[in-house]
């Protein structure tokens, strides 16, 4: 994406995830949050931060979404990412998360302490999920070294649950509905578990365009704030938004649990990641998350 | 040729197709033949689709998870109406059309060109086979940030996935050209690429097609896939879409469009192949009898 | 008995139309030896395949000791015109001549030695090992003769089977023939362009027309049943009747150029 | 039986001269296939080395960083851990593939009815991409070792299915009459006629088929599980860990170099006489 | 001028070798027609192919007017012994015939022609639409020699080109080759296992031994140029000919028969 197009709008590329927690980006673009700032936005679907991150790199994408372990390790391995904008944070909510751990109706599992031993189900190992499920384990005074965390696609959760091939699976929305709706229970929050406020993804964008071009980010910034104040007090209208860029059936939207969208990220709850991530193994030694933050 | 003796061996008296119209068992069988292949064609897709029908039905699955297959083409039926999937179908087609003929003119070439020079082939044994198995998704990230996430990374991994699968056919079909029909145009003259263009070609055709339907199916598979995970524009993005939101009918819908395309593309290539290789024992022997 | 009635056969493929065979009718007794001869071209192969029952003819019919033929009976053998390809370049010589008999009851003591016996009759003892694609043309040909002969069959049917040979193991050839023929009372029929050995081997000489085929001509051969290669032929009755077949074919080809004119 | 003589020519037997001379022949032979082995090798390994040194790209690591990232992660028990199972479920996959493909290409192709009556059901499976396939597996078999088989089966039995059926089609129609009027028939039929004949196709799906399968293998190991090969390949891409990535690369194109010599041992065993009959009529 | 120095060929395939041919010399003067008789298997298609470049000799030396053979010189057509599978059948008849002349700088119009003609002469003007495996055996060997002689070459070399079609036919077909010969003043190498037919088109008929294989001897045919399927073959001349071939050919087996007892 580069400076061009009409009207004085400079033109940039967005990658995003078509899930719930981007509500906003899209909401900005519809509700002309992006054009009040002199930027013409154009979101491309990616299928998460494994994609968006060299995308973002290669300059595909002036920016992209993606969650904070991702932006962790990549800064950790060399890639100059920055978090330009929050992106999506935890309800805070003990069992009204828009992320958590669910387990079949008749399991044995009753709360987080159970899962130890258990097979559960995360969409990425070495990621969020499974650090922060190991940390609601540990929180609730069990023992995660032995669970064991298989790969598994989100949508694919809910069936994989219901066929008995899981103890455990670690589902967001809308699948986490889905879920509960098949009768599933959940066991733990384990966004709120981490941190009440912890900040899961961000709106990043590489260093180099920072140098390059100050005022794109800031404006970048500015609308993306403007809208996450707007999503976070209008709920309908994220869920009205839902139906433009998902396939969700409307009565589910109606249903699942929204995230909250603070202006904001919790950097103490990066921190927080970071500390699990040592704690797990995932990178060596404690990462400086200021760094990460523009 | 007035000097020359002409032998009076009878010349076979050959009734023009246009003289023998009265004769009916011939010429019906003929014309019938497609047709026959067409009808039980729909019969196997019919009873495949019955199957699909009834497994659900059976409650042997849970029906959410594998819905019954006349509520997925329902949804599908839904989807045709719509401008946003035939754009999305277009973009796979462009997208596949274009990787699968540079995957096709580079393999046919390179393969003719090495597979009729052993020392290259020699040479080049090893790297290929050492590149074949390397999946094209591994390639994702670095054909991201080559390319973008456009069209042109889309392209990267379906060119490379197809263009094995039609290279390493024509290297066989190459081999396979019989060895009299080579030392006859060698003896009469015939050089290097006349007789690739009018020996080694025509008898690897029958390879070059097989390496051309696996490359086709191959190109598609990566085409959605690719859009699957870098988001370019396609069916493969709808699908992603779909699959993120959790709307299983639409995936399923999508994933019967995108296997209708591969159906498409396997009639195009079997009528090509029945009248190029009208010449071949596999296709004149079942026009014949 | 064989017998052949209103044998019609029409090629169609592809944009047209090939009228191979238009009308023959003719009966075989048990045990006789019949050679066929025409111009290239006439149907003899066609022929010789619908009497094996490989090929259906468009119409008329073959019955063989009164069974309707229409699949290959038993107890057949075919020496094909593409000797070439009738082999299995896959097996060995001895491997392409044992094949057949893998589903004869027999011990493996026996199959072994009617290899042998028959590569050692068409004078290739020692090419056994080999592969057909290492012989010379005319030791393929030999191969898919003794390919049948170690076969045992009741009824033989070859086309052109020594035409890739020279002239002294073709003669050589002609004796083992009519020595296992009469050995073993098959009915033999047998596809030849070689006047003389048409003669000299059969019992009767079928002669077929130029297309639009139908037997030109059925002639009996009364030449004395112990035959040898010099005084037979050097026998009167012997030009005779090579002459007549000759003049037989030259008529078979003339009608031909005069319809083909048309 | 009168008997001709004619013998097919003289044949030398080797003594020990030539016995001498075809070590000599393997010594040097030996040498010229290394040579044919690795030249191209490392001339690439020489070019991207050139490439990466100067601008270094970060998904792009000189090959001294993935060498040095090889022996790290592969070269300790991690090749047991990961490599060897994830090698064990490839070949059992592609095993699998091949006797169904086999099986289904010798049926299909004998019958054209049954082909055009599977042909367009087999062509819509075939064009299904594997990232979709796969939740399906998962929910008809579960998540286990035969959903694995199945993805690598059902990915790499299509070049062997096709190849099998185009190569049974194409049975020379001569070879065809000899069985017949033989009445050879049955398991001898298929066996002697209809398999070898069309052997030489089958080995080319079988050489596609194999690679296939490594690549499918990666791919069954993206979903629902936590160890292979293929999964420690796609773990290293999402944590960035591009070394390791591209040492995982190393080892499958290693793996497909290690497992196409096998193949062509076998395929030469298999094919002796279709490359005698060539060589034989180049005089060679 | 075609030279032909020691040639020696060992075929050696697998774990066992053959010595095809151990030693042949001869030369064959620019223009002239020689026929090549030997029995089968003893190496005349071997040499056949060593002379046409398509395979080297072992040891030993071909030269075509004073350059060595080492790949198929210009000017040249080959008849093959296995006519079936050297025509192409991806192409017709016509096509097969005009393929070869396409290199050539010709107008279409001409390259037409000469199909045309080439096809007439041998009787198969109808058949230029056909494919090769729509023809029977005879004419399937006719297209090839069609090929061959609309190719107008200056060294024709034919492996058994009559085999397997029918005498009268086969007369027809001498008389043909003889005329373009002496229309063209080509060098021809014809091999036949037919000896009348070696010694009534040949100005010199060559005879090889059984294995292994040397020239058994040279005959020069000293029967007048015009010659005629009727006059020439009732000649003493001719008739004293073919028995000293015959005989020749005779003594050939016999030592082949005496040295494989060893
Ligand atoms: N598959 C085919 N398709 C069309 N026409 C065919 C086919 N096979 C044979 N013919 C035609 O049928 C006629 C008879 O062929 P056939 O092979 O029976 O002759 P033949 O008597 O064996 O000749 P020859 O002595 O040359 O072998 C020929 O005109 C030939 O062109
Ligand atoms: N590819 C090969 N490998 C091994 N041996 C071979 C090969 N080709 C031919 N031979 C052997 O070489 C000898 C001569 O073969 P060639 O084909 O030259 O004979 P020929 O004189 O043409 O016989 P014919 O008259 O039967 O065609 C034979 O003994 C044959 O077995
Ligand atoms: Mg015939
Ligand atoms: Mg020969």
């Amino acid at each position: 994406g580069d400076e061009s197009g009409g009207d004085d709008l400079t033109s940039i590329t967005v990658g995003a995830i078509p899930i719930v927690d981007v509500a906003p980006l899209h909401l900005a673009k519809e509700q002309g949050f992006f054009e009040d700032h002199g930027l013409k936005v154009e979101i491309k679907n990616t299928s998460g931060g494994a994609e968006a991150i060299p995308g973002v790199n290669s300059g595909s994408f002036d920016f992209a979404f993606g969650n904070i372990t991702s932006l962790i390790i990549a800064r950790e391995k060399g890639l100059p990412l920055k978090v330009v904008s929050n992106g999506v944070t935890s309800t805070g909510k003990e069992g009204a998360d828009f992320g958590g751990v669910v387990v079949p109706e008749d399991s044995s599992i009753s709360s987080a302490r159970d899962l130890a031993g258990a097979k559960i189900a995360v969409n990425n190992l070495e990621n969020i999920g499974d650090t922060t499920v190991r940390n609601s384990i540990r929180e609730d005074g069990g023992d995660p070294s032995n669970v064991e965390f298989v790969e598994m696609p989100f949508p694919d959760m809910p069936a994989a649950l219901e066929q008995g091939e899981l103890d455990a699976a670690w589902v967001v929305e809308p699948f986490r509905t889905t879920a509960l709706d098949d009768g599933t229970e959940e066991v733990a929050s384990n966004f709120v578990d981490a941190d009440p406020s912890l900040s899961i993804a961000s709106y990043f964008t590489r260093e180099e365009l920072i140098d390059d071009n100050p005022e794109l980010i800031e404006s970048f910034t500015a609308a993306m704030h403007e809208s996450l104040s707007y999503a976070d007090s209008r709920p309908e209208e994220v869920r009205r938004i839902l139906t433009t860029y998902t396939d969700m059936d409307e009565t589910l939207i109606e249903e699942i649990q929204l995230p909250a969208f603070p202006t904001e990220g919790d950097r103490d709850s990066a921190q927080r990641i970071g500390e699990l991530m040592v704690k797990d193994g995932l990178i060596d030694s404690k990462p400086d998350t200021d760094e990460l933050f523009l | 040729m007035n000097t020359m003796t002409g032998t009076s061996t009878g010349p076979v008296p050959t009734t023009d197709r246009s003289k023998s119209a009265a004769r009916p068992p011939a010429g019906g069988r003929r014309r019938r033949l497609p047709n026959e292949s067409a009808l039980l064609g729909s019969v196997g897709v019919a009873g495949f689709l019955a199957v699909c029908e009834i497994v659900p039905r059976l409650g042997l699955f849970p029906e959410k998870y594998l819905p019954p297959v006349s509520r997925i083409l329902a949804e599908l039926g839904q989807r045709l109406l719509l401008t946003s999937f035939w754009n999305a179908v277009a973009d796979t087609i462009i997208a596949w059309a274009l990787g699968l003929a540079i995957a096709f003119f580079a393999a046919v070439l390179l393969g003719f060109v090495i597979g009729s020079v052993p020392v290259l082939r020699a040479f080049t044994a090893s790297t290929v086979e050492f590149l074949r198995p390397i999946p094209s998704v591994a390639l994702i990230p670095l054909a991201i940030l080559v390319y973008g996430v456009d069209i042109g990374s889309t392209l990267l991994l379906v060119v490379y996935a197809a263009f094995w699968q039609i290279y390493i056919q024509v290297l066989y079909g190459v081999a396979d050209v019989d060895p009299v029909a080579e030392q006859t145009a060698r003896s009469y003259g015939l050089g290097y690429w006349s007789r690739l263009r009018h020996v080694v070609w025509p008898s690897s055709l029958p390879y070059v097609f097989t390496g051309l339907r696996l490359g086709a199916a191959v190109a598609l598979i990566l085409t959605i896939t690719a859009q699957l995970t870098i988001g370019s524009p396609g069916l493969g993005q709808q699908i992603q879409v779909a699959q993120s939101s959790g709307a299983l009918t639409a995936v399923y819908a999508l994933v019967i469009a995108t296997g209708a395309l591969g159906v498409l593309v396997n009639i195009a290539v079997r009528s090509l192949e029945r009248r190029v290789l009208r010449w071949h024992t596999s296709v004149r022997g079942e026009v014949a009898s | 008995m064989l017998d052949v009635t209103g044998v019609h056969k029409v090629y169609s493929g592809g944009d047209r139309e090939v009228e191979a065979v238009r009308d023959l009718t003719f009966t075989l007794p048990e045990g006789e030896l019949a050679c066929l001869v025409g111009p290239s071209g006439c149907g003899k192969t066609t022929l010789l395949k619908c009497i094996a029952g490989l090929m259906p003819p468009t119409s008329g019919q073959v019955t063989l000791a009164q069974r309707p033929v229409a699949a290959p009976p038993p107890d057949m053998a075919v020496v094909f015109q593409e000797y070439g390809r009738s082999l299995f370049p896959w097996l060995t010589v001895r491997g392409n001549i044992e094949l057949p008999l893998k589903k004869k009851k027999l011990t493996r003591q026996r199959r072994e030695s009617l290899v042998a016996e028959a590569l050692d009759a068409v004078g290739l003892s020692s090419s056994g090992p080999s592969y057909p694609w290492q012989l010379s043309g005319g030791m393929q040909q030999r191969v898919a003769l003794a390919r049948a002969i170690a076969y045992e069959p009741r009824v033989l049917l070859m086309d052109e089977p020594f035409a890739a040979v020279d002239a002294q193991t073709r003669a050589d050839l002609e004796d083992l023939i009519r020595t296992l023929w009469q050995r073993f009372s098959m009915t033999v029929l047998f596809v030849t362009h070689d006047i003389d050995e048409a003669v000299y081997l059969g019992q009767r000489v079928l002669v077929l027309s130029s297309a639009p085929t139908v037997i030109q001509d059925d002639i009996a051969v009364d030449l004395p049943e112990e035959r040898d290669q010099l005084t037979t032929r050097a026998s009167s009755r012997f030009t005779e009747l090579r002459t007549r077949v000759y003049e037989e074919i030259q008529t078979a080809k003339r009608g031909a150029a005069a319809t083909s004119g048309k | 039986m009168t008997s001709v003589s004619t013998p097919g020519g003289a044949r030398t037997e080797n003594g020990a001269t030539s016995r001498t001379r075809r070590t000599a022949r393997l010594v040097r032979g030996a040498g010229a296939q290394a040579v044919r082995i690795l030249l191209l090798p490392v001339l690439l390994v020489l070019l991207w080395w050139g490439y990466t040194a100067t601008g270094s790209s970060y998904y792009m690591p000189t090959p001294g960083v993935i060498a040095g990232a090889f022996a790290e992660t592969w070269l300790s028990d991690q090749f047991f851990v990961h490599a060897l199972p994830s090698i064990g479920r490839l070949l059992a996959g592609f095993a699998l593939a091949a006797v169904a493909g086999v099986i289904a290409g010798v049926a299909l192709g004998l019958s054209p009815r049954a082909r055009a009556t599977a042909e367009p059901v087999l062509e819509f499976c075939r064009a299904i991409p594997p990232p979709v396939l796969v939740p399906l597996l998962m929910l008809l078999i579960g998540v286990n070792l035969q959903m694995k088989l199945a993805v690598i089966v059902a990915g790499s039995v299509w070049p062997i299915l096709l190849n099998t059926i185009e190569g049974v089609r194409a049975v020379d129609p001569v070879l065809v009459d000899t069985c017949r009027c033989y009445r050879i028939r049955g398991w001898r039929w298929l066996t002697t006629l209809v398999l070898r004949s069309a052997s030489p196709q089958m080995m080319a799906g079988l050489r596609q088929a194999l690679s296939i399968a490594i690549i499918l293998m990666v791919i069954s190991e993206m979903f629902a599980s936590s160890s292979g090969l293929g999964f420690r390949i796609v773990l290293a891409q999402r944590q960035f860990a591009i070394p390791e990535m591209w040492s995982g690369i190393l080892l499958l194109g290693l793996l497909g170099f290690a497992l196409s010599v096998v193949f062509g041992r076998v395929e030469r065993s298999v094919l002796h006489w279709y490359e005698g009959a060539r060589a034989a009529s180049r005089g060679t």
